[in-house]
């Protein structure tokens, strides 16, 4: 069995979802999802044993593209997250209810099929297919089931779907330069590339542009809060959960590798720039007023560091930023979803309407709570390994760096708490706040037990990754 | 100088006045006859370079199919009067400066290109009466020329077309 | 065996977490309450058992629980460390935490949510063990915010209250300004050793290989990571609102355990703040510094809780004085003194505002000695030993302190001094505001009036007995908590023969502390003064009351300008990053609409471009080359 | 024939006459209005072409170009065919020939 498996399943699921009715179009999905959990847990183990689950085949002759797809440790750590989030988000939306719901999760399960492609792509072209794959499905669902006003959903959603587009346009400008210089797209062959430094420089900068836009790193995230608050939810987890990791993860798949010598040269201005990007969404944060924007900012926060991690070149940097994407994909998903909860209640998201539900609902407080806490990286949640790391990786490169990059730990418990105490706390609200119901809690309980239990023993995720991004760190320093 | 020299340059200053007077007069009519002079002209060259077949269908389709043609549709239209506004001078003024441009690049390459020219060939070996270039046709260039003869035929049918779709609609 | 045990003396509370956050509801007050206690005191006896065991063989007990953060140079586990500084924590921590466990139970039974009470005041034992039984930083780190947010929960307890929330909020940040202090001072001291490992990380300072202005700064970050968690200056204004928590958490949390964590971490470290003396010379003044200042704002204060607030702000001072005069055994004993009389006096506070049904402000007490005895003798034996009068405990603590920075600096010495005369002032001016002379409140609360129950009382009682008795632990003589900690500090002795010079400055303490409460005594007994409404306050006691403006001060410096700088962001950069990239949109149209206007079906013009362009290219082709 | 009859001629000559000749048609094509002058203009230019066609054929002393010069007559009179038809329709909606009048590929 190999890694095929997952993305045919996944591909069937979607098709299966879209076939069985409106009606049982959610429970097809999560089933589906599940499945594709449980196989790619399967595939983990396979995997432990140390057998061989990549898959390569030719595809196209002239230009040669391969049908490559390969299962190291990052990659298999990603595919994890995103089928063990996909379900949790399928269980998520349970309690709305979608017009053309069939269509809806059939999207969903798609994109979840790119996002897996994205990750286990070995072949340039084919990654860059999944890659832009991707977008399409989160274009519709942003668009045709997000909430507000048309016009300005349109506007929004539009904009992301350009934006983003025109960065991996680049993106694809170089690949065709690298297909001209190997004769292949396939990804070792590009490693064993030997670019002058002008032509990494450019490659590196075509890169950058398509992986900035993705993350997003300032100041390229102008499409990113809009596109969050106007989103369904399921919309807004799936992209700050999995698919700014898409982007993250080219960062140490595709850009550090191919072009090291840029990365070494221009390291002080990327980690500056994603420095630049903690501080600035840290800072937009404290005073937004609809809870969906606060926690867009808050993530483009925490995005700006992992990049930063990525950017320190340094083992501990770039495993920092797996475990802190993993770690936020968890915890952005919570927070969105605990955001979800409130609306379906209140029918609201300003933060100044909301208020006084502790009272009326201390199961939900709990987690929310907790939540919080994990997001502001409490040691023993997940968060708190990964930023350990990441903001160590940068006190190794320049001590100034992580004092920076730390006050993160400040605003970012500044703002998360103002949050909570002017959402949660307060006299008890006059609406009446129902407390979480099963599927709520379990989605909850999943991902705070995730959080927790990685948070205090790591090792796990560690041993998977480390080997992984060893392996990348000897091709960069080649 | 010989004579076929001194008819060389007649024929060529003949085709080349012609030309520019088909180009330069206002009234079409007299365009179309000066074309089929210029048309003639070209026949004399081809004839001068003993190129039988392809004077005689010089003069059959060009000098007398094609111009006749233009002569019908120019009457037909009732064109035959000197009403043409002319371009503005800007115009003008672009095209003779094209003109003298294209004429300065085009004499450079084939200047420029002499030099690689070989002996002239005169093996004497007989290539271009109209049996030979009836077998080479018919031959070597058998599918094309079945295809010449089905892009005639669309032609006719797209003219037909052509003008008989707007008869419909009025 | 005693893996097992070390186990369950660090679980015991969590389990009591677990027990009253999942079952604390559906069972009676009394059984969530008692679990919650029970725990503690299980803590409590199993410290015991190890310090009989340490003092049996004088070996530290370290084993190491599972492997935790891995990062490339080095690899952390979860370990245990339990040796004389940890296992003296431990046992005030979980004793003190015991008896309010005990008191909390009557002090909280009104409250519908008395199981999260119990529920978050485990949590925080727990934590606060994890925090002093790690055996690296990092452990201890994970301690260090778990205190933190359990601090943050219970301070906003009654978060129906808004302001109580901001209080809470306010502790959770400033305490994350010294935590980011502490985080990159582990990392410079990772960095430079490989290891967090406290005996590794001593192993590797006393080599001395060190590049000394990194230990420099490894030490400052620590040391304002404690500054954060202990309250000193700048970071202290967190305290004092914190005491908007049940009164026994602010007897727990922010008198006698958790703001004593800076000095427990500072002691730990204390191998690396001796060779770095510049910052021991810091932490010195700041302590000093601090310890005045807490103690001048707190001669003013009418909330009796604030008064107590300030007067830890001070006690700390001047423990981190001891600090940074490297008399680490003398700070540790006053924290000790310091726990017994100062949580006893919380608890006494409690007891009294448990009477007056929640009246804090003293203008609104007076004459309660009748009516409470108990209270009141308890919180008099307290308030003498906090004073610095003979034979209680604070004498003995804050005498060394006083000695020891005598021996350094004669100005730091006076500034201390004055800090203590101010105590004993503020202290007694707080007894008799509130015991004596006649009832000042409503006449239905005087009505109630009633000594508190017992379960209220007997920790009081306790706790009063081990003020009086706590300074026999390191009478100066015997020194007993000197030689027992001599193992974990660097052997730097102290001579400490009692000498003339030695009587002469107790006697000047002891006449400071008595000047300081005829002075109260002057004032509010005699005269029969009461501190006089808010708004008549005038003057410079007006700054005084109003803390030195420090609040407003922070608000006007830091929490403005974030707010106005993340306003701007908000409504001006990012509408116009945004329309930097919608700019690009409209370059592209408007290159479109001009392009259109070429594409005009204009055949000739089409030409005329089209021949041009044959020229261009046959010009490149055949020409050019 | 025995001799060359470019011996005498010259192909150069043959050059500059059908340079001079094609650059005379796309003076027309240029400097004209009338649709159908323009065509004649690139009659001219075709029949330029051809003339090559059939100097360097006897300059070669291969029939292949001749051969040529035969399609490119038949593509001609196709072109003219269809042309004429395309300006006679034009003409009856339009009522005009000249090509300024032919905007609807506006942008």
């Amino acid at each position: 069995m190999d890694v095929t498996t997952l993305l045919i399943l996944l591909l069937i699921g979607a098709v299966a979802t879209l076939v069985s009715g409106d009606k049982l179009a959610s429970k097809v999905a999560l089933l589906f999802s599940l499945v594709a959990f449980g196989l790619s847990i399967n595939l983990l183990l396979q995997f432990n044993q140390g057998t061989d689950i990549g898959f390569v085949s030719n595809w196209i002759a002239n230009p040669k593209v391969a049908l490559a797809l390969k299962a190291d440790g990052l990659s298999m750590a990603m595919v994890l997250l995103t089928t063990a989030l996909t379900p949790l988000i399928i269980l998520s939306s349970f309690g709305n209810s979608f017009n053309n719901s069939k269509n809806f999760y059939a999207l969903v399960l798609f994109m979840a099929f790119a996002m897996v492609g994205t990750f286990l792509a070995a072949d340039g072209l084919l990654y860059y297919i999944f890659w832009e794959l991707a977008l399409i499905p989160i274009y519709f669902i942003a668009l045709i089931w997000g909430n507000g006003d048309v016009d300005e959903r349109k506007k929004a959603v539009v904009k992301f779907f350009i934006y983003t587009l025109a960065g991996s346009l680049f993106m694809l400008v170089g690949f065709a330069y690298l297909y001209s210089k190997a004769g292949s797209f396939l990804l070792e062959d590009l490693y064993k590339l030997e670019l002058s430094h002008c032509e990494q420089f450019w490659i590196f900068f075509a890169f950058f542009l398509a992986y900035a836009i993705k993350i997003p790193i300032i100041p390229f995230h102008t499409w990113q809060a809009k596109v969050y608050q106007k989103a369904p939810t399921v919309g807004t987890m799936l992209l700050s959960g999995i698919m700014l990791k898409m982007g993250l993860f080219s960062v140490i798949r595709w850009q550090l590798p191919i072009a090291p010598d840029a990365a070494k040269e221009y390291m002080p201005i990327l980690i500056g720039l994603s420095i630049a990007g903690v501080i600035y969404g840290s800072i937009v944060a404290l005073r937004q007023k609809d809870l969906k924007k606060l926690l867009a900012y808050s993530s483009l926060a925490h995005v700006g560091l992992i990049a930063a991690g990525c950017y320190t070149l340094t083992v501990d940097g770039l495993n920092g930023a797996v475990y802190q994407m993993i770690a936020h994909g968890f915890v952005i998903v919570g927070l969105f979803f605990a955001a979800e909860v409130i609306f379906r209640r209140f029918e609201t998201r300003k933060i100044d309407e909301l208020g006084g539900i502790r009272s009326q609902a201390s199961g939900f407080t709990s987690m929310f709570m907790i939540l919080v806490l994990a997001s502001v990286a409490l040691p023993g949640t997940y968060n708190f390994v990964g930023e350990f790391t990441v903001l160590y990786s940068l006190s190794q490169v320049n001590i100034w760096f992580a004092v920076i990059g730390g006050t993160t730990i400040i605003l970012g418990a500044y703002y998360m708490l103002k949050m909570f105490q002017n959402v949660m706390l307060g006299e008890t609200n006059t609406k009446v706040f129902k407390d979480v119901n099963v599927s709520e809690a379990i989605v909850f309980v999943a991902i705070i037990g995730f959080l927790l239990f990685f948070g205090l023993y790591p090792k796990p995720i560690n041993d998977l990754v480390n080997p992984a991004i060893k392996e990348i760190l000897a091709v960069i320093n080649r | 100088m010989s004579p076929v020299l001194i008819t060389f340059y007649f024929l060529a200053a003949f085709t080349l006045a012609t030309a520019f007077l088909t180009i330069y007069s206002k009234n079409p009519i007299h365009s179309a006859i000066y074309l089929v002079l210029c048309m003639v002209s070209i026949m004399g060259h081809y004839l001068l370079l003993n190129a039988q077949f392809v004077a005689i269908v010089q003069l059959i389709v060009y000098a007398g199919a094609i111009m006749v043609l233009m002569l019908f549709t120019i009457m037909l239209m009732n064109l035959n009067k000197e009403d043409e506004v002319h371009k503005p001078r800007i115009t003008r003024l672009g095209a003779i400066v094209v003109f003298i441009l294209m004429s300065i690049v085009l004499i450079t390459i084939f200047i420029n290109s002499k030099t690689i020219m070989g002996e002239y060939d005169s093996s004497g070996e007989d290539f271009q009466s109209i049996k030979v270039l009836g077998k080479v046709l018919l031959n070597e260039y058998m599918v094309p020329f079945e295809f010449a003869s089905i892009l005639l035929l669309v032609a006719m049918i797209g003219t037909v077309l052509l003008t008989k779709k707007e008869k419909d609609q009025k | 065996m005693d893996t097992n045990l070390a186990l369950l003396l660090l679980l015991s509370p969590f389990v009591g977490f677990l027990f009253n956050i999942f079952f604390g509801k559906k069972v009676s007050k009394g059984i969530s309450g008692a679990i919650g206690t029970l725990t503690v005191v299980v803590s409590f006896l199993l410290s015991i058992c190890f310090f009989a065991q340490l003092n049996q063989n004088g070996k530290p007990f370290e084993i190491s629980l599972f492997d935790w953060i891995q990062v490339s140079n080095f690899k952390l586990d979860f370990g245990i460390l339990l040796d004389q500084l940890s296992l003296l924590w431990l046992l005030f921590v979980t004793g003190i935490g015991s008896l309010i466990h005990l008191y909390s139970i009557s002090y909280m039974h009104d409250d519908e949510n008395m199981h999260k009470f119990f529920a978050y005041l485990n949590l925080f034992v727990f934590f606060m063990i994890t925090l002093v039984v790690g055996n690296n930083l990092l452990v201890m780190f994970i301690g260090w915010e778990g205190v933190g947010l359990c601090s943050y929960l219970l301070i906003g307890f009654w978060y129906k209250n808004q302001p109580y929330n901001d209080a809470a909020k306010k502790a959770f940040i400033m305490n994350r300004i010294g935590d980011l202090g502490f985080l990159i001072g582990m990392f410079i001291i990772a960095a430079l050793f490989s290891t967090l490992n406290y005996a590794e990380i001593k192993s590797a300072v006393t080599a001395g290989d060190a590049n000394s202005a990194l230990l420099g700064l490894a030490a400052l970050c620590l040391f304002i990571g404690a500054c954060g968690k202990s309250a000193q200056l700048p970071l202290y204004t967190w305290l004092p609102d914190a005491m908007a928590g049940p009164t026994p958490v602010s007897a727990l949390i922010h008198a006698a355990t958790m703001v004593t964590a800076g000095i427990f971490m500072v002691t730990r470290m204390n191998f690396l703040f001796d060779l770095t003396p510049d910052v021991q010379n810091i932490i010195a003044i700041v302590g000093a510094i601090t310890a005045l200042v807490a103690a001048s704002i707190g001669l003013l204060q009418n909330d009796i809780k604030k008064v107590l607030a300030y007067s830890t702000v001070s006690q700390l001072g001047l423990m981190f004085l001891a600090l940074g005069l490297g008399a680490y055994t003398v700070a540790v004993f006053h924290v000790i003194t310091h726990a017994f009389f100062k949580a006893c006096l919380f608890l006494g506070s409690g007891s009294v505002i448990h009477g007056l049904h929640g009246e804090q402000d003293m203008r609104k007490m007076g004459g309660l000695r009748k009516a409470m005895p108990i209270t009141f003798w308890t919180m008099m034996i307290s308030t003498l030993a906090i004073a610095g009068i003979f034979p209680f405990a604070g004498f003995w603590s804050k005498d060394e302190i006083l000695m020891v920075a005598f021996g350094h600096n004669k100005a730091l010495w006076i500034v201390a001094s004055i800090a203590s005369i101010m105590t004993a002032f503020y202290m007694f001016r707080l007894m008799y505001l509130t015991f004596f002379r006649e009832f000042r409140g409503t006449e239905e609360q005087k009505h109630h009036l009633h000594e508190s129950p017992k379960l209220i009382t007997i920790p009081l009682v306790i706790l009063a007995v081990l003020a009086v008795i706590g300074g026999a632990i390191n009478l100066p003589g015997s020194m007993w908590l000197n030689h027992f900690l001599e193992p974990v500090l660097a052997a730097k002795h102290e001579a400490h023969h009692l000498g003339t010079q030695e009587f002469i400055l107790m006697g000047i303490a002891l006449v400071g502390a008595i000047v300081g409460i005829i002075w109260a005594n002057a004032k509010y007994i005699k005269q029969g003064f009461v501190p006089k409404e808010d708004a008549e306050i005038v003057g410079f006691s007006k700054t005084i009351y109003n803390k030195y403006y420090v609040d407003e001060f922070y608000t006007f410096l830091i929490v403005k300008p974030l707010n106005g700088l993340s306003n701007f962001f908000r409504t001006t950069l990012e509408p116009a990053l945004g329309k930097v990239v919608y700019g690009f949109g409209t370059v592209a149209n408007g290159i479109g609409s001009q392009g259109k206007k070429l594409q005009n079906g204009n055949i000739g013009l089409y030409l005329f471009v089209f021949v041009l362009g044959i020229c261009a290219i046959i010009t490149y082709l055949f020409i050019a080359q | 024939m025995i001799e060359n009859i470019l011996n005498i001629i010259g192909i150069e000559n043959y050059i500059f006459l059908t340079v001079l000749l094609f650059c005379i048609g796309v003076f027309g094509v240029l400097y004209r209005r009338n649709a159908i002058i323009v065509f004649m203009s690139i009659e001219i230019m075709l029949n330029a072409v051809n003339l090559l066609f059939v100097a360097f054929s006897t300059y070669h002393q291969d029939a292949e170009g001749q051969v040529f010069v035969f399609f490119s007559m038949a593509v001609a009179a196709a072109e003219v065919a269809v042309g004429l038809a395309i300006l006679v329709s034009v003409f009856r909606n339009l009522g005009s020939i000249d090509i300024d009048n032919l905007k609807n590929l506006k942008g």
